[in-house]
């Protein structure tokens, strides 16, 4: 069967191009994005823009990345987990009652211990086929009674800080480690994304489930999973805040919920799932923690501050969205 | 009504019963009353959230009007900050203030292209700022007679806030039934690109959508600011997630195009009554929540089982 | 029906102009040229068919004409007069509607109120609904067309094609905007419809005619022939030609649209190639029942056919997506190559071999946004390109030779399926199973809609290269043509029953009447 | 230079040049009275020294908080002097730690673990707060005195994982103890908000209706909701307490609707922290001349009733209060 030319291979390359650069572009977005931020944060206030205090801004922002990026997994299969951030004030309250007995190993006890909570949501999710706002929020207010209990409602020291000391040193003296296994987070998971038919699947499960499914992708399998994750990060989210607080508390992450998904959000995954990357979170993290603290050090009163971080996390979004590969905003 | 719309009315009716066995105290005529009477706020949040729901968007802009509406009626009718006296008129000016914040996300909604749940919560932070700079330190009192009055005054046993909730949710069941606005977005919910293949522009009834639902939260946060005599900046924290809570244990789907008004009314009842009955029951203070969360996921569980596909997609 | 065309004030306008008219329409996508210089008639009271191959560019000619695709160069005259088409609206006031080819219906309001849809007129007053007004003239609309649907009806309770019917209602709606005649838009509708319902649509197309002027598209060139006056065919986005219908064979036809010969006669002459007698069953289904289908039995050879037919209704469907594992069953046995294969879900099915395509392409068959390939790879193979770890370039290659060999229209590998045309995508979703590789047993609900002649008959062709490899495969056809074609037996299913099983073996095929008896 | 006060190694001197000094004030946030008060109180102090208050909140988020203070100090910290009041125990050491380790002159307030010392650090200049055992039992002696000594009340917690909370819940307790015809009802916790104080106190009126002679409220934003309920109720005969002394508490108590309140003076609190920290920044006060009992302390506290509640309608703080020789005027005495 003969197939007619449809377009002159010259003609054809000249537009492959140019939405070749627009597509780079639409997916730089986030970093450009957050340069922005970062330069009218310096023009309030020419002090900002210090070592010092870029560096304190990557260690703080350090577990806001763990959460977002193992919340984007879910996000891309099109759920959404409002659990991390409760889970991640359980894990902290394991920390710091395992670690006496535990020691050294606590670190990896509780992120198995969250990520095999993370999965029993996931199963719920798949085969009680409950939303997975409803399984997690249910979840969320599960993990603060459990954390309230077994903490006795109040936050336990963490005496012993050997077993988290490794996350406050600093590789070549200004890059933070806890910065540093936050991205190693990024890199790894986004890494066998791509190595592996699962990014496909994922994005498969997100964009249209019930295609995915009848395509034979292991659609349960990869939602369970997703949820896996996202619970092994809160884990290790909680090991980085404890590191920085000293202790454990049953409400000590509970508010990292909205600044988590907004970070995602703001880094162009779109919340009805399949399109987005976690390098898109972690910029969306960044641009999230430098709201919450640059904005108060510059200066900014506190009324003006709020409505300034509703304004720009809008604009933010509107910038980063690559609305070609999002079929319909809701 | 199909088996599919069953299950939360059902769960409702078992959640009741097992309360009103295991305590008598839940079983009177007064702790109905006042599962009534709590239930109020949240039902009226909940009808303007639905509306939403139902287009498949969410809404998370409830604290921040609320709070910013609490504060401009606790400031415009009569109170300990200023000469102010509007009365009703304050009131209306306050949910008209709720629902320009809530048409604010609907238009950065269709004109910015920004999800809704980005641009409801940035106009939440810009409602709370808003309190804050009206706050000024100093909270406002309400004396205003009228406005203390809805929450204490009581008509056939129930608040006159209760009342207003009733009409809220009869109001949205009729323009949820009746209204070009109220179907559409039940249509924009079920297939938003049909619309538009018909002609219809839908980014003007979007804006609607949350535009009536932002009135909602501003009549919300004047009913707090009644309840509690004062206006708050968090006059609505928290009721963020319980009215989507609600509505999605009422049946909603936050995919869209599915619920309604009467549903979610079951579903802010079903929560209320869990909230009311774990505390008559005497269940500790530090399980309440869990036992809540647990019972919710349960509720919707067994509402879903009857109606479980092979092939069904759950998000 | 003609109560309601005597209503009509008779808006003849001096037959001098044509209703509608196309000069040089042209249209460019990212890497393709949908429509390059496209000329068009369209006559009053006349039904014009369009004939093209996947990715000709109809559906994109017809979205200019309804203001849904902005035309990069070239004009549109309605009536004698230039006209600027911004937006559906605009059409429609001009006239001009269409039915599209994917349905488009909101399924969770009712009938009547799609029919209405965006010009509900006195059904709303000051945007509250009236809904015994509204019954009404949806009422109106489906008289016009004889069906009998409840208008207060959901939509998504409603079969195929009672929703095909409530679009062809919902367009008939312009009538009321314009005093001119209208042009209504049928794009492929009848490729979901049963011959019965063709039957009707077609007494609604001639009846149009009388006051209106149709185009109408679709692969079945027969069809085309049947219905429309004349024949406009496109090819590459330029128009090759027009034929009156009356003079023109399908052969000619297809001639035309692919710019060499071919042969329309695709099932049966390609059939004869078929040797093989069947071996010992593959497939062994035993007292399969299921929501809408009881007792069921089915044996399918390896390398055989086996068509089912039934009328909508019938749980053919059903059966077809419970031995896939998307439908559960309460009873039976299904047995695959002497192992009980396990009904528990598609990925249990995947594993043992077997492969699906449904019929609901945009939902269910393809992920839109994603990519040629992603959408070609997406199930799990123990084969070639995803193991563990995706090996690129084997992928890409795998993807490239298949779109080569099913002569998929798409600019590269990478382009999102949704941005293809529908036949395009079809082929897309076909191709997934037979990349796998592993395949011993494909499930196949209607494979070929929506697709040209020259693809089916490269499908038809590449389903009896499979069954000559062995492959075994249960065949949902788009037509009792198709499925007398293809299949070496034929099961009639009727209430959810399998009641017959006629042989079909080449050269001894059954007729569609003897089928139809069977059926009812 | 002044001379370097104590013998720890580099103990906190102050050599600052007075217009050189940053103060800051961090509290939850603006939107609640008392807080709102704090702040205010700061900037009054800051006025007095010609300088501005850096007013930092965090809106009762303890990540907020932790992230702030880091931010904070990794800029100029060498004449910064921070007045913090941590959002919870657990949330004072990692501050504590920072502001060492930057050399930030710190005080904070309420909120600190049983078990952290002042004395162990050197940048750490004070901790204040109030003796929550005290307060809760002083409020809960005026509860029963006004219940007639019997009758059942109920209890509002305030969020419970804060020593506040438990502080003053311990406090009631031991009133209890003392007053045994008092019967504690029912126990719940409101999260020392007004909002879910009103929903849970009007479910606890239909749970034990007349029973209820007394509200015991861990602080007046509670108390306060309860009045509300016992308003919606109908009930004018049930007696509440509360601590913090806000505004419309104190109008209450005027008007006689509530019993009692604690006092804890919000402006002199946001004074007084910053004030410590200038007088050492600045070297009018050596850090090693602070007293150990001074270094963590309980501030003065009232119980105000209607008696005397005229005298404390408007606080205001004198000049006096924030001298460098008068810092420590108000104590209690050390903490335990
Ligand atoms: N939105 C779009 N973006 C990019 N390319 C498109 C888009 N729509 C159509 N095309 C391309 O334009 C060409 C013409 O497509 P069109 O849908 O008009 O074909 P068609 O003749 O209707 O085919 P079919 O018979 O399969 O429906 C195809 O190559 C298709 O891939
Ligand atoms: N008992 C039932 N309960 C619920 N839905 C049913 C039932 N029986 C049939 N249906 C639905 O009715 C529709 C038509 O039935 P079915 O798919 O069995 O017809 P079919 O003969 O396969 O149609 P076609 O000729 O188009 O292939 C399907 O959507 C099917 O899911
Ligand atoms: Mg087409
Ligand atoms: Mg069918």
């Amino acid at each position: 069967m003969s197939t007619p030319v449809i377009t002159t291979p010259a003609a054809e390359a000249a537009v492959t191009g140019r939405a070749g650069v627009g597509r780079r572009l639409t997916s730089f977005m986030p970093v450009i994005a957050l340069v922005v931020l970062l330069a009218a944060l310096t023009v309030a206030d020419p002090g900002f823009l210090t070592l010092n205090s870029l560096t304190a801004a990557a260690r703080t922002s350090a577990p806001l990345v763990v959460l977002a990026a193992g919340a984007t997994l879910v996000v891309l299969c099109g759920g959404i987990d409002l659990s991390i951030a409760a889970l991640c004030s359980l894990a902290t309250v394991f920390f710091a009652l395992w670690l006496p007995d535990a020691g050294g190993l606590t670190t990896v006890a509780v992120i198995a211990a969250t990520a095999a909570i993370g999965a029993v949501q996931g199963v719920a999710h798949v085969l009680l086929r409950i939303p997975s706002f409803i399984v997690t929020l249910g979840g969320m207010s599960i993990f603060s009674a459990i954390a309230l209990v077994i903490s006795d409602a109040g936050p336990i020291r963490v005496v012993d800080r050997d077993a988290t000391h490794w996350l406050t040193l600093y590789v070549g003296g200004v890059v933070p480690m806890a910065f540093v296994v936050a991205l190693l987070v990024v890199v790894v998971v986004s890494l066998v994304l791509r190595l592996t038919p699962l990014e496909s699947w994922i994005r498969a499960t997100g964009y249209s489930e019930s295609a995915a499914r009848l395509a034979g992708a292991p659609v349960d399998v990869v939602k369970i999973a997703a949820f896996t994750v996202s619970g092994a990060c809160a884990g290790l989210a909680a090991v980085m805040l404890v590191s920085r607080n000293f202790s454990g508390s049953p409400t000590m992450a509970d508010n990292l919920l909205l600044p988590a998904v907004a970070a995602i959000v703001v880094g162009g995954t779109a919340i009805t799932g399949g399109h987005g990357s976690l390098w898109r979170s972690l910029a969306g993290a960044l641009v999230v923690t430098l709201l919450r603290v640059g904005l108060p050090i510059v200066g900014v009163p506190s009324a003006y501050e709020q409505i300034l971080y509703g304004a720009i996390i809008v604009a933010a979004v509107a910038l980063t969205l690559d609305r070609s590969k999002v079929l319909t905003i809701k | 009504m199909s088996l599919r719309d069953a299950g939360p009315p059902v769960a409702l009716v078992v959640v009741f019963g097992v309360f009103a066995a295991l305590s008598p105290g839940f079983r009177t005529l007064s702790n109905v009353q006042n599962v009534l009477d709590a239930a109020a706020v949240l039902t009226v949040v909940t009808c303007g959230i639905t509306f939403v729901l139902m287009m498949g968007s969410i809404d998370l802009s409830a604290p921040g009007i609320m709070g910013a509406s609490a504060i401009a009626v606790a400031l415009l009718v009569a109170n300990n900050r200023n000469d102010n006296d509007f009365g009703l008129l304050g009131v209306v000016v306050a949910v008209l203030l709720g629902a320009g914040l809530g048409c604010l996300s609907g238009l950065a909604l269709v004109t910015l292209k920004v999800p809704s749940f980005m641009t409801t919560l940035g106009i939440s932070a810009v409602g709370l700022g808003v309190a804050t700079l009206m706050f000024a330190g100093v909270q406002p009192n309400v004396s205003d007679r009228m406005l203390e009055g809805l929450a204490v005054e009581r008509f056939l046993g129930l608040a006159h806030l209760t009342w207003i909730a009733f009409a809220c949710v009869l109001v949205g069941w009729l323009v949820q039934r009746y209204s070009r606005l109220g179907r559409y977005a039940f249509a924009i919910g079920g297939a938003e690109e049909v619309l538009a293949l018909s002609g219809v522009r839908v980014a003007p009834y979007k804006v609607a959508v949350f535009t009536m639902a932002g009135a909602f939260y501003g009549l919300a946060g004047v009913m707090v600011t009644s309840q509690l005599g004062a206006g708050l900046v968090q006059a609505g924290k928290g009721y963020d997630f319980s009215a989507i809570a609600a509505a999605v244990v009422g049946g909603t789907l936050l995919i869209g195009g599915r619920g309604g008004i009467l549903h979610s009314a079951v579903g802010v009842l079903l929560v209320t009554v869990l909230t009311n009955g774990l505390v008559q029951i005497g269940v500790s203070p530090y399980w309440q929540g869990g036992v809540q969360g647990l019972i919710v996921v349960a509720a919707v569980a067994a509402a879903v089982i009857p109606q479980r596909r092979r092939n069904q997609v759950t998000k | 029906m003609t109560t309601n065309l005597s209503r009509r004030p008779e808006p003849r306008v001096p037959a001098s102009a044509p209703a509608l008219e196309v000069r040089g329409l042209v249209k460019h996508y990212p890497g393709v040229k949908a429509l390059d210089g496209v000329d068009l008639v369209v006559r009053r009271n006349e039904v014009l068919g369009l004939a093209g191959e996947n990715g000709a560019g109809k559906s994109t000619l017809l979205k200019a004409l309804v203001g849904l695709v902005r035309p990069d160069a070239g004009e549109i005259w309605v009536r004698g007069e230039k006209v600027r088409l911004g937006s559906i609206t605009d059409a429609a006031n001009h006239g001009i509607g269409m039915v599209f080819q994917e349905q488009s219906l909101v399924p969770n309001l009712t009938a009547a109120e799609n029919i209405v849809l965006g010009s509900e007129g006195p059904g709303v007053r000051h945007g509250i609904y009236r809904w015994n007004t509204l019954r009404r003239l949806a009422q109106e609309q489906l008289d016009k067309i004889g069906s009998h649907i409840d208008p207060l009806a959901r939509t998504d309770s409603l079969t195929f094609a009672d929703r095909q019917m409530v679009e062809i209602a919902k367009v008939l709606r312009i009538e009321e905007r314009t005093s001119h005649p209208p042009v209504i838009i049928l794009d492929e509708p009848t490729s979901v419809l049963e011959s019965k319902e063709i039957e009707t649509l077609f007494t609604q197309v001639r009846r149009l005619r009388e006051f209106a002027s149709v185009v109408f598209v679709s692969h079945r060139l027969d069809e085309v022939l049947d219905v429309c006056d004349r024949v406009a065919v496109l090819r590459g986005g330029r128009s090759v030609g027009e034929v009156p219908a009356a003079e023109a064979a399908p052969a000619e036809l297809h001639r035309m649209m692919i710019g060499s010969t071919g042969s329309d006669d695709h099932y049966h002459g390609a059939a004869a190639e078929r040797r093989d007698e069947p071996r010992r069953p593959r497939l062994v289904v035993r007292g399969l029942s299921g929501r809408s289908f009881r007792d069921v039995d089915l044996d399918v050879h390896a390398g055989e056919i086996v068509g089912i037919v039934g009328v909508h209704g019938s749980g053919r469907e059903d059966v077809c997506r419970a031995l896939f594992g998307a439908e559960p069953t309460t009873a039976g046995d299904v047995v695959l190559d002497g192992e009980k294969l396990d009904l528990s879900g598609t990925r249990a099915a995947c594993a043992a071999g077997v492969g699906y395509v449904p019929a609901e392409r945009k939902t269910e068959g393809m992920v839109g946004p994603m990519s040629v390939a992603d959408n070609m790879t997406l199930t799990k193979q123990k084969s070639r390109c995803t193991g563990p770890v995706v090996r690129p370039g084997k992928q890409a290659k795998l993807v490239d030779g298949w779109i080569e060999r099913l002569s998929i229209r798409t600019p590269d590998r990478g382009t999102a399926i949704q941005r293809l045309s529908g036949g395009n995508q079809q082929k897309v979703v076909l191709a997934r199973w037979l990349v796998a590789g592993d395949v011993r047993l494909l499930l196949l609900d209607h494979p070929t809609r929506g697709l040209d002649v020259g693809a089916r008959s490269e499908v038809y062709r590449l389903l009896r290269e499979l069954a000559n490899q062995g492959v075994a495969m249960v065949l949902l056809a788009d037509s009792l043509e198709e499925a007398i074609g293809m299949s070496d037996r034929i099961v009639v299913m009727s209430d959810g029953r399998a009641t017959t099983e006629v042989a079909a073996p080449t050269g001894d095929k059954p007729t569609p009447l003897d089928l139809v008896k069977e059926m009812v | 230079t002044e001379e370097v006060g104590g013998g720890g190694p580099a103990a906190a001197a102050g050599a600052c040049d007075p217009a050189d000094v940053t103060l800051v004030g961090q509290v939850r946030n603006e939107s609640n009275p008392y807080e709102a008060a704090w702040l205010d109180g700061g900037d009054t102090f800051a006025e007095q020294v010609g300088l501005t208050q850096q007013r930092l909140t965090y809106d009762g988020d303890s990540t907020r908080q932790q992230e702030q203070i880091s931010q904070l100090l990794a800029g100029d910290t060498e004449c910064l002097v921070m007045n913090v009041l941590p959002n919870g125990d657990s949330d004072t050491p990692p501050i504590v730690e920072g502001a060492e380790e930057a050399g930030a002159y710190l005080v904070t307030q309420w909120n600190k673990p049983a078990d952290l010392n002042v004395t162990d650090y050197d940048y750490w200049l004070s901790h204040i707060t109030y003796d929550g055992v005290e307060s809760g039992r002083q409020i809960g002696d005026a509860l029963a005195e006004a219940i007639g000594g019997s009758g059942g009340v109920i209890a509002l917690q305030g969020v419970l994982d804060t020593g506040a909370a438990k502080d003053r819940f311990a406090g009631f307790e031991e009133s209890l103890a003392a007053n045994p015809d008092v019967e504690l009802l029912d126990d719940q916790t409101a999260n020392f908000s007004r909002a879910e104080a009103l929903e849970v106190t009007k479910t606890l009126l239909t749970k034990h209706g007349e029973d209820i002679e007394g509200i015991w409220a861990a602080n007046d934003d509670m108390a306060l909701g309860a009045l509300e309920a016992l308003q919606q109720a109908g009930r004018t005969d049930v007696a509440v307490v509360g601590i913090d002394a806000v505004p419309d508490a104190l109008t209450a108590i005027e008007e006689g609707s509530m019993t009692a309140t604690v006092s804890s003076d919000g402006p002199w609190q946001g004074g007084i922290g910053l004030a410590i920290g200038y007088c050492v920044a600045t070297g009018e006060l050596a850090a090693g001349d602070i007293a150990d009992e001074d270094r963590a302390w309980f501030a003065e506290q009232f119980l105000i009733d209607q008696d005397n509640v005229a005298d404390f309608v408007s606080p205001e703080t004198t000049e006096s209060d924030f001298a460098c020789d008068n810092l420590f005027s108000r104590s209690q005495g050390a903490m335990s």
